[in-house]
């Protein structure tokens, strides 16, 4: 998987061939998939350029590269289930209902935004959705996915809770101790490693002793999977397998995806710690251009419905940029609101 | 009206909660088959089945940050971290997650979660198992910080605290929970009031928790002198009720705060803040502090003492602060 | 004197530290290939090697407590946390490992560790990431606190910091980092004392770390109204230097202390405290503290601003401790 | 390895036959082993005696039981090596060299203590031997040893630091960030743990998902190995083993002791969670009498030998107590000292 370059670094290339075989899903199925994928790239995109252009601030990790992760995963959940996020969720959000227009709204910091513009980026909400957040803190959102779904199992409600978290998360305390809670009390968590290879300019070589993750999981006895996750087939079909285990099984399943991020760290990040000859590897890999070329050889999408699609979702880019520049700034006078919860419940 | 012990009282606490509401549940180290390290939850395991009286392993980040997670998803944990020396292992998690979850949401996301924890020191366990860290909790916007003192609020805080929509953190002092005297059948106490439990007019004598009696005991002391102090238990940590503080500096113009906490940065500090900024006039004298002494806390007992509050030092503090 | 700017004073301290003492290293996470997650560090691993320059998994608890071992061990080690945010991660091994081994060990093990992390809000970088936690740390008997508000003190305090034999732990603000100005190419700094910033006598204006230049430039403000202030730098958050604070405080009889802190609990209330119990009578009017609001801090510009002290609320404070 | 009784409890049995196998150690050693349980045994049923009557207070937790471990692992290292160890320390301190009379001064809580009567039992050091603490942080001592082990390596030391826990540590975040770091740097780490099945009252099945430890080992590519920590000869040669092979491989090594505290948790323990059968069933296995009657049944040791060897351990801890008792309180003055390094370095 790795061989060092002439500066010393490792290169870690795709573990598998560029996937060309048929789509075997519907057609209905298939093109989703593409819109979905298509819809996260152009949302960061976006992103990225209003990000120099100042209106958006603060930290903002994209996800581009990725989104054969988010897309599959979010496709094989169920309404019901519950998702748990990190900083690089604007794909996890989207796809899991949250409208780009809330997303845009949030990351400008307007009222509009599905946080109401207080957490930004890397903090987007929708409990209507059953999106917890939007967590910063690496590895932080593992303890709350073990107990959202112990309030599942106490409450006798079968659903999943989809925890994300990346290769780096790994070696933190808190990604041991919620493994062993979740397979102690058999708890139906799905913990969704997304292991891009970095953890900022920190390889998996130089963070883990052991690079294999999924013989993490045999330590706590979670069943474990590994997945090519540039290739959107693989992820969803790997992702409603390992649901549909966990859903019918109530215990945890550890699914890695095995994926690559194109871009920066974040936007501060130089990104001078890989080599560039790898970034092209994998973007040879990349989830768009391979599901797109595969789809046309198979004959189920035309060039002009390509352009099509993706004009529509430029649209719906459009629109939610207009919507967050039109929104509004909280008042001032609501910075208090909701340290508490207010003396009504709080339905704001 | 029945006889009764601090331990006992949290026990009936929690067994009252546990009947009344479903969705209540303990979890934590060693509460349920061992009975709690404290013997807090004694018996409840018995009563309420390992479900709900839930015996964690050792893992202090993952358990509080699962009391979060199961707070979001509709119940109403007690998460029992054995002691605040192992709190520290959690904090990110309450500092973090709990606090944070409601605002950053911008609203859509409350914790109705309650952590209890042992606290204090003067039991010889040294400087690993003797910390107060109490002041830096009540530093934490978004969560609700409690220290019951008496038998009334060890019975009578949980229930409101539960009914909190957002996080609560309960201070058991680990030398209260032997306390024994009578309580009413009937408990209902409010967890937003400071209460005056002696009331004089010579000086104000602020404390909390533990060392609630001491300051008492001083005050009987103090009475015999000519000094009659007026004590007061501060018993919410976050937020403080400025207002009975004012009112009974306005009474007596001299304060003396006591604390467990090591001096530099203690709750006491900020009391004497928040008074000084508020009412400076009022003072006929400077507010002092006794605190703890900064050092780890030593094991050998001479050393603990000398290193803890003790009665002859907050009276000694209040005659100084009553120029006599 | 050449032109620098802070990261690069803090860097330019390391590398000297690096050159004087083989037993000096430096671990954390991206400190090495990535170059620091603020550069800070950027070109050292070149330098020095991924041995000295060492890049640690996602570990706080664990590479904090290797740090304590190594410095145990008979190295001088320097650990980045990254941010102030991810050391609650660490802070079991810092309150009860790196701070207590010392004193419990009967005088046995020292823990001549330095610990640098960034710290602060300002970049609407969100709740979970904008948290000032010095006070937290300024509570803890057994180590030292610095907060390098200047070009000379990020590029002076380091080697102090690593003579000394017990834990020092130095806070870095965020917004400083790209701070320019001319420094000396000898800088001996002390890291015992507070420092006056500014020289003035109708009000002392108390300040550290980042908000050491809003300080003064309300200072600068004021100064245009008749009011002028004297603006302390703190530089050293545990142990005080009391004595700086009071002479200064002898000299204006007035105090506004500003810190980004939660006003509850905060570093601003322990001098508060201090300066009230030690001075009482040299106050002409109530100390006021300017901290940040009680909420996690938002994301959204213009309410991050208003949570956070800014020039205008701190000269607005002056202006109401002076009276005019 | 386990059984349910009627009360729905586990019955934890211990995994082998109580040994019987001739001891193949020389006379010296083979009687060495023996006196060193022997003293460790007999400090602590002292210490207990002395706790009921008030000298000792705080927390006190009995190794009694476990002897054969902290003999076994002791005898296998080497003066240059590390220790750093948990608050049920007394084995490890006394045969790593710290005398007898300074532990018990110790908690008595006497100036002439190994920690000047500051630390108490859970505190104990001894820098000259090399014994880091007594750490009553369940699982705080990893990181530490880690930390010591890696500057041993950056100076080109070449020593083992055994870091003893027990299981309740494993399921603690910084037993899994340690474990990886050691691993990762390639750091000469022995990591000792002490399973003897429970964590207080909680039993490993009811705290670990997977209850055979060393699997976790291969989670991080670190070797491992259980073995009888009942058994004196057992952990003496798997010690020597792996403390050779972390010596010689500058590698860490995870060595389980299978072993049972015979006593409750600490003097405060009811000791309520556990069936009397087990603790009857483990002390057939008790370290002291198997070894003692395999050396007889090899005639190696006679009952008088035994009984002088007894004896002459019981002057010891008399003479460890009088010691103790006429001691001196640390002068409360000197509360402050040593919470900073005084001046001169600070040579007490
Ligand atoms: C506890 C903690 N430590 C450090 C950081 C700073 N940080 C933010 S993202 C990141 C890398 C995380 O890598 P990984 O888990 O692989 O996720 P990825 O960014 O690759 O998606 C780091 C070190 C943090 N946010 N939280
Ligand atoms: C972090 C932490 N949490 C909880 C405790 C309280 N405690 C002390 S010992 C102990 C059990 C530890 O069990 P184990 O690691 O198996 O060691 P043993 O006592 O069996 O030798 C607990 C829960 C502690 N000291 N530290
Ligand atoms: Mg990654
Ligand atoms: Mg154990």
């Amino acid at each position: 998987m790795s061989q060092p370059n002439q500066a010393g670094l490792e290169l870690m290339l795709p573990p598998g061939p560029v996937p060309t075989a048929p789509v075997p899903f519907a057609p209905e199925l298939a093109r989703g998939l593409l819109r979905d994928m298509l819809r996260i790239r152009r949302l960061e995109e976006k992103a990225a350029e209003l990000y120099g252009a100042g209106q958006i601030r603060g930290f903002l990790h994209l996800y581009i590269g990725e989104e054969a992760v988010a897309a599959g995963a979010m496709l094989a959940l169920q309404p019901e289930d519950t998702v748990v996020a990190t900083y690089r969720e604007h794909g996890q959000a989207l796809l899991r209902g949250v409208s780009m227009r809330a997303i845009m709204a949030e990351m400008f910091g307007k009222q509009e935004g599905c946080s109401r513009g207080r957490g930004g980026s890397m903090h987007l909400f929708d409990a209507k959705a059953r999106f917890f957040g939007g967590n910063a803190i690496v590895a932080g959102g593992l303890p709350l996915a073990v107990g959202l779904a112990l309030a599942d199992r106490m409450q006798g409600i079968r659903r999943v809770t989809a925890c994300f978290f990346g290769d780096g998360a790994v070696a933190e305390g808190a990604f041991h101790e919620s493994m062993n809670l979740a397979a102690l009390w058999q708890l139906p968590v799905l913990f969704c490693c997304e292991n891009n290879l970095y953890a900022m300019g920190t390889s998996l070589p130089r963070a883990q002793s052991q690079t294999d993750l999924c013989t993490k999981a045999a330590g706590y006895r979670i069943a474990a999977r590994a997945v090519d996750g540039m290739d959107v087939v693989a992820t969803y079909q790997a992702a409603l397998e390992a649901a549909d285990t966990v859903r019918a099984a109530q215990q945890p399943f550890f699914l890695e995806f095995q994926t690559y991020r194109f871009r920066a760290h974040s936007m501060f990040d130089p990104d001078l710690y890989r080599d560039k000859a790898e970034v092209e590897h994998w973007k040879e890999h990349g989830p768009i251009h391979t599901y797109t070329a595969r789809l046309k050889t198979q004959g189920r999408l035309a060039e002009e419905q390509f352009l099509a699609l993706d004009a529509e979702v430029g649209r719906e880019v459009d629109d939610a940029v207009a919507f967050a520049d039109a929104g509004h700034w909280e008042a001032v006078s609501d910075l208090l609101r909701d340290v508490h919860t207010p003396a009504d419940g709080g339905a704001s | 009206m029945s006889h009764t012990s601090y331990r006992e009282a949290l026990r009936e606490a929690m067994r009252d909660a546990l009947r009344r509401d479903p969705r209540v549940f303990l979890m934590g180290e060693d509460v349920g088959r061992y009975g709690g390290s404290y013997a807090v939850s004694k018996g409840l395991q018995a009563e309420f089945g390992p479900e709900r009286i839930r015996d964690t392993p050792l893992s202090e980040l993952a358990f509080v940050g699962a009391g979060i997670g199961a707070a979001l998803g509709g119940l109403r944990p007690i998460v029992e971290v054995m002691t605040v020396n192992f709190s520290l292992l959690a904090l990110d998690q309450i500092v973090n997650t709990a606090a944070t979850w409601r605002h950053m949401s911008g609203g859509q996301c409350s914790v109705p979660l309650v952590i209890r924890m042992t606290t204090g020191a003067g039991r010889q366990l040294a400087a690993q198992h003797s910390h107060s860290l109490e002041g830096w909790y009540a530093h934490i916007p978004g969560i609700r910080v409690l220290a019951p003192a008496t038998l009334e609020d060890a019975r009578g805080m949980l229930w409101p605290a539960l009914q909190d929509p957002d996080p609560v953190i309960l201070f058991e002092h680990g030398q209260l929970y032997n306390v024994e005297g009578e309580l009413a059948e009937d408990v209902a106490v409010d967890i937003h009031s400071a209460r005056v439990r002696r009331s004089g007019n010579d000086v104000t004598l602020i404390a909390y928790g533990g060392l609630l009696g001491k300051a008492l005991d001083a005050a009987e002391q103090l009475a015999k002198e000519g000094i009659d102090a007026e004590v007061i238990d501060l018993r919410v940590l976050r937020p403080l009720d400025d207002a009975t503080l004012l009112a009974s500096l306005q009474k007596t113009h001299r304060v003396v705060m006591v604390d467990e906490g090591w001096k530099s940065g203690s709750l006491a500090a900020e009391v004497v803040a928040r008074l000084t900024e508020q009412a400076f006039y009022e003072f006929d004298a400077p507010p002092v502090r006794v605190c703890s002494a900064e050092v780890p806390i030593p094991y050998a007992r001479h050393l603990e003492e000398a290193a803890l509050p003790q009665v002859a030092t907050i009276a000694a503090a209040v005659r100084t602060v009553c120029g006599t």
